[in-house]
């Protein structure tokens, strides 16, 4: 029977996570996105002491040494984190995902091999390589007409192993990862959906290195990577699934990688966002002074406000719906709606924050454009048209 | 009568612009280096090369020695230059919209004898305006207008035979490189404009603006900074000839920087074309793509649009009998353009931005700068939300 | 804990109501909406075999002889039944709106009077009157400076009896209803707050009479009429709750009426037309052909269709949402939010139908038409900017 | 050289309308009876009212006794008319065009004999043009451009010295008034164009079109039939001297479209303004309050672009230096132009409804009425979705 209130394991990880993105994440936000270069963002000790709390292996299961939380904990999790920063958010949930994976997808080998360090390990950070320069739309909605059309990194047979050649770009977690899921041709003439396999390829795999680490205008402290493989030796026991039968559907999802988490992770992540900006957005307009009275006694900025929150409320609404339908295992196109819709609410909601904020000419609180360039990152992750396509394309 | 081509002076000095900066100010501008950088210094050596171009005296009249050209002729100038480098148009802009204002219209004969030939001859040579804009922020008024005295922050006596001028105002652009400050001062509850050399020992000129900082963000182009001005004493005979100067100014300036702005969001547009005729997913180059083509389409009409009625403005500013014989209405046209201009070519930007992907917010790609760029504009000069209220009290003629 | 499943009693009802819409509503919907006039297009022959089912008196309680369903029931039958056509659906669910009313606010003896023969009479159809000529925001959001704002239709004790004169406009089921619920200043030198009474008046009462009935360009079968008092007598006992005490308190509620059912069964029906308006989109855009393939293997309708789903199902979450909590009591911004948000989603859903239909140029079918004219609706009822104003003062 | 002044006959022109338009037609176009009418059959009485002005010959030369308006001037002019009732302007607009068309440079002067003095004289004389206008749909042909001929439904061949006509077109503008007819036709897989008088025997008019009918919404503005020809037979003699003259036409109509577009947002713009600074609500006239004071600016935002690029686009066409020396883009303005219109002026009509609240929506009031004839511009000579895919065929430049 339809009821949306929260069980004590959920209220519990939502009132853990709201403590640490307030004295943990929320202080260290703004510094660190003013720190310049592509890597020195990152911060190391904010990850480990969220993982000391469990935000790093929450989606693991119980029977493997972790939190084991559905969905809907987990959107509530985020919605938290992100609320104090929503790159330090994607770190931490970015590793969520590819659990999921893990999880799902791999044999009980791996699972003990790759697992129980990830466990243990408060650095060991896992990122999946799929986009390549060459490849990015089409891993996702491969063109029929054309078999060699998506990612093309190698992998070649020899006796025991595999060999890697090929270069990914884009690689979220790169250049802090200790695991990479790694999606490569093992057979060139078919398209990727029958000749893609996927691998797992530690940090330390010979021939594997990082190359250039992005420098990115939003979600600064967020680290993506060059991944760069030369005659790079994986053994074959690291294939997921089988061989060749294509990496989408050995990682158990669709190619935007982690399953149904995907469209979930961004989704909750701008929730955090908005909640942030409507309080920016509150504080300033109740405090500064325009036209002989306070910002928020302007119909403008009421009407501003007004629809931040209404947009809000909208997602949020829509990001407890699908992940309650995440938690009963069922699969519709209203996942990817929903992260389509977490673009536009996102984006919409830290543009009218900046508008506010505009209110008293150029100088502005530096965490008002910090949210706008963190919006800006929806637009190619979760709502370009390419995934708006997709989202037709499940519509069927 | 009505006619819409430009003169062959205005299009050759457009196309001639239009070479330059594809030659000279896009490598530089565009450096990956310095795109990544918080900040981003001014080009002075392309700023040099472009006064040598006449652009430092294009609103001089061509009898004393400039350009001569129009605020539509700045708006052709101006876009251009900002194609390749915003900063360098709106510091460029200033000192030739204040200039030109100066010695045609504000200046004495006395007055222009001390300045002209030095003006003319150097070529790092500026012009500031020590007096805030107040467009973003009038329409809070709505709907009783604002009286514009208010935002006057200088004050002066006179002192036996002496103008004293003391104050401080913040934020203003081209204060570090100008040799010449133009600043609305209020004198004896009289509101005057005074033409002060820079190097007058009674003013301090406060630290270049940086547009990171650890407090506040400060969103501007050009090269402002704070202008202190402590027992400064002026002679009488640099008062201006005007009584309306700062109004005049600050109208000229919100449609030159509409006009930059426009540059802005033509550039982001250039280089979707560009980028989505050689990027190749689903089976073709993805300009091909419907979805693709929308945005392609919409970038064009807000384009178009924007210019069309940005010169329609210029022109009406330049010839006020273009409202008094009712071929246009008579409304703030330099707010209606600058509103319209400032969130078109966000929205430009913006889908510019969409069809580069994650290139789009690479720090060492020209995407994210033309985005941010315009994301200033929206609530710089003018401000999203308030400004367009004066519109509307135009409109609603309340009085 | 958060439960998004309905349970049995909700899956009948919208079942029956989806039946009954596929039957007889959607059926006579555009036939309807093409009789000119203001009062032609109405039906009383869909009232009385929707009042057979209970459509008519289903929010009212058990005890009462109704079938006595909660918030998320309603909204789901409002869903289905506004698929067929949206202004018959709200002529069935203005009937809630006031038995939510009598049922909250009236005493024992009015219940006993009024409820009764609302249940037996298949055509027994109520109605509130608060609009004014010159009152219709200042209703909503009575300005303080101005104590004379707001609704001005006078009630003056005359022994057991008030004398009621005056006039409202744009009454919902004006022309065709049996009771009406009227707002009268009793005392007129205070603001309707405080001296604004709420009165039950049959529609037999001595001087009281129906003037204009207004004919619209949307939601044509629903009635609004003009309601015309010159000395109507009403008994004493016809007052709801206190007099005085302001007819808003009275009603236990806000001034757009109905307390919390009002906004929810704006958003709830205006689910009812974007899923109408998506099947209309994609079963047109499956079948035509333009530019030699059919138009929805271009990528411009599958973007529009993409949108149109994503709008509704963010829409269905948060009605959903809200009802639930409707259901638990709670009261927040969020019901005014929700009502905001379903006015942009149905004003951009029936749009983007119709540029989909537009695509074979100036013929089309009559029924996209309708629903855009239908959305128009909610502007001036649930999302104009008054009401808007009015969410920002409940975020406070 | 650049200048946005109207000549003193436009504005005198003008202003005659203004005056003619709030005397005459606002009246009877606004009566109550006929807004909740579904059909409103055209204002014959003003439609003679305003021939006898000089409308239909507004576009032929003086030399050949019209007025000799350019497109610049039918804006202008149709945008008054459409402030009172935008199907009188779509009406004599269509005959205007056409007229001007045809006498100064499609017809022969065999075929300006035989015409010209019938249609000066004649006030009750219309013209229509027997042809299917492809802007609405060639987009959905993106990226390649869509061959232009595929759409002419008229087949004939020559016998014995006679041309004869077959076929059937739909949706004809002024079919049912018109006494001359220009038809595309296809003859000997050549495409041709002919005028034909429409008492031809081989000629039947179907009857008008309806915008209610049981099965289908028709949206359409003035008045319209279909043609049918069967074995219609015409001279040699009656073929003009043109071989893109339906794409003039088409381009010329756009454009005159979008000003009738402009001329209803900017009779729902003055409805708002009037209603707004009477209706009081919230302790003041509405006008007073931020929210509608934000509504009235984007209105008046809207308005003087569409107006601008409109009448530059106007310019344009007429003046195809402008495009060839460079003053402005390449691109299809017209499409760009109409495209802006009709969206901003819906948005126009929607913002001017949300003013009025329920007077919006009541059938006996105006605001309904603009919010239709705005929805209908949406999607009837261009198609929201894909026409602007035209643009970006344009800018693309694939070929």
């Amino acid at each position: 029977m339809m009821d949306f209130s929260l069980n004590d394991e959920q209220l519990s990880w939502q009132n853990k996570a709201r403590d640490f993105s307030d004295s943990k994440i929320k202080p260290i936000s703004v510094p660190r996105d003013q720190i310049e270069g592509g890597f020195d963002p990152f911060d190391w000790s904010v990850i480990e002491e969220g993982s000391k709390l469990g935000f790093r292996t929450l989606a693991v299961p119980k029977e493997w040494g972790g939190p084991g939380t559905g969905f809907v904990t987990q959107a509530l999790v985020m919605m938290e984190l992100a609320r104090g920063d929503s790159a330090i958010c994607k770190a931490f949930s970015q590793n969520w995902k590819w659990s999921h994976l893990i999880v799902n997808a791999c044999n009980e080998d791996q699972k003990s091999r790759f697992l129980a360090p990830f466990i243990e390990d408060h650095r060991y950070m896992l990122g999946r390589g799929i986009t390549e320069p060459n490849a990015g739309c089409d891993n996702r909605l491969p063109p029929k007409s054309d078999p060699k059309a998506g990612y093309r990194l190698k992998a070649e047979r020899d006796g025991d192993d595999w060999i890697l050649n090929g270069e990914k770009t884009f690689i979220a977690n790169g250049s802090v990862g200790s695991l990479f899921f790694i999606d490569a041709r093992t057979d060139p003439n078919v398209d990727i959906i029958h000749g893609g396999t996927l691998f797992l390829v530690p940090k330390d795999t010979p021939g594997f290195r990082i190359g250039k680490i992005f420098n990115k205008a939003g979600w600064r402290f967020y680290q993506n990577a060059e991944l760069i493989f030369e005659d790079a030796r994986v053994p074959n026991n690291n294939v997921i699934g089988q061989v060749g039968t294509g990496s989408v559907k050995a990682a158990g999802g669709d190619t935007t990688g982690g399953d149904l988490f995907g469209d979930l992770e961004l989704a909750a992540n701008a929730v955090g966002v908005c909640d942030d900006a409507n309080d920016l957005a509150m504080s300033y307009a109740s405090n500064k002074m325009q036209g002989g009275k306070k910002l928020v006694e302007h119909q403008l900025v009421q009407l501003a406000i007004a629809e931040m929150n209404m947009l809000t409320e909208a997602l949020r609404s829509f990001v407890l719906r699908v992940a309650w339908e995440h938690d009963q295992g069922s699969r519709s196109a209203n996942g990817v709606l929903m992260v389509n819709y977490s673009t536009d609410v996102v984006l919409k909601v830290t543009r009218l924050n900046m508008d506010i904020h505009g209110a008293l000419g150029c100088r502005s609180n530096p965490r008002v454009d910090k949210l706008v360039r963190d919006a800006m990152i929806w637009c190619h992750l979760a709502g370009d048209s390419n995934l708006r396509l997709k989202a037709f394309s499940k519509l069927n | 009568m009505f006619n819409m081509n430009l003169t062959s002076e205005q299009l050759e000095f457009r196309s001639m612009l239009r070479e330059f900066v594809n030659e000279k100010v896009k490598i530089p501008a565009l450096n990956s280096d310095r795109l990544q950088s918080f900040h981003k210094p001014i080009l002075n050596q392309l700023l040099t090369e472009i006064s040598e171009l006449g652009l430092r005296s294009l609103s001089i009249p061509e009898e004393l020695g400039g350009v001569g050209g129009d605020l539509l002729t700045s708006c052709v100038v101006l876009e251009e230059i900002s194609v390749g480098d915003a900063d360098l148009a709106i510091t460029i802009g200033e000192t030739s919209l204040l200039a030109g204002l100066f010695f045609e219209k504000f200046a004495s004969d006395n007055q222009k004898g001390k300045y002209l030939k030095r003006f003319l001859e150097d070529t790092q040579f500026h012009l500031c305006f020590a007096g805030l804009d107040t467009n973003a922020s009038d329409g809070w008024h709505y709907p009783k207008g604002k009286n514009q005295e208010m935002d006057i922050t200088l004050r002066a006596e006179t002192v036996s035979n002496e103008i004293v001028i003391n104050g401080l105002v913040d934020f203003i652009t081209n204060g570090p490189i100008s040799d010449l400050i133009i600043a609305p001062v209020k004198l004896d509850q009289d509101y005057k404009l005074f033409i002060i050399e820079k190097s007058n020992s009674g003013i301090k000129c406060g630290d270049e603006i940086s547009n990171i900082n650890p407090t506040e963000t400060i969103w501007h182009h050009g090269i402002c900074s704070s202008l202190e001005f402590s027992d400064c004493r002026i002679s009488k005979d640099d008062m201006l000839n005007t009584s309306d100067g700062n109004i005049e100014f600050f109208k000229r300036k919100l449609v030159q920087k509409a006009a930059i702005n426009l540059g802005v969001g033509r550039a982001a547009f250039e280089a979707a074309i560009e980028y989505t005729k050689i990027r190749y997913q689903g089976g073709s180059n993805i300009i091909e793509h419907q979805a693709i083509g929308k945005m392609i389409a919409d970038m064009a009409i807000k384009i178009e649009h924007a210019r069309a009625m940005l010169w329609k403005t210029a022109w009406a500013i330049d010839n006020q009998n273009t409202i008094s014989d009712f071929s246009m209405n008579n409304l703030p046209l330099e707010i209606i353009a600058s509103s319209f201009t400032a969130e078109a070519m966000q929205e430009v930007a913006h889908l510019s931005a969409e069809c580069f992907g994650a290139m789009g917010v690479m720090r060492d790609m020209p995407l994210q700068k033309y985005l941010e760029d315009s994301l200033i504009f929206l609530n710089s000069d003018t401000q999203n939300l308030s400004t367009k209220l004066r519109i509307a009290e135009a409109v609603a003629d309340l009085d």
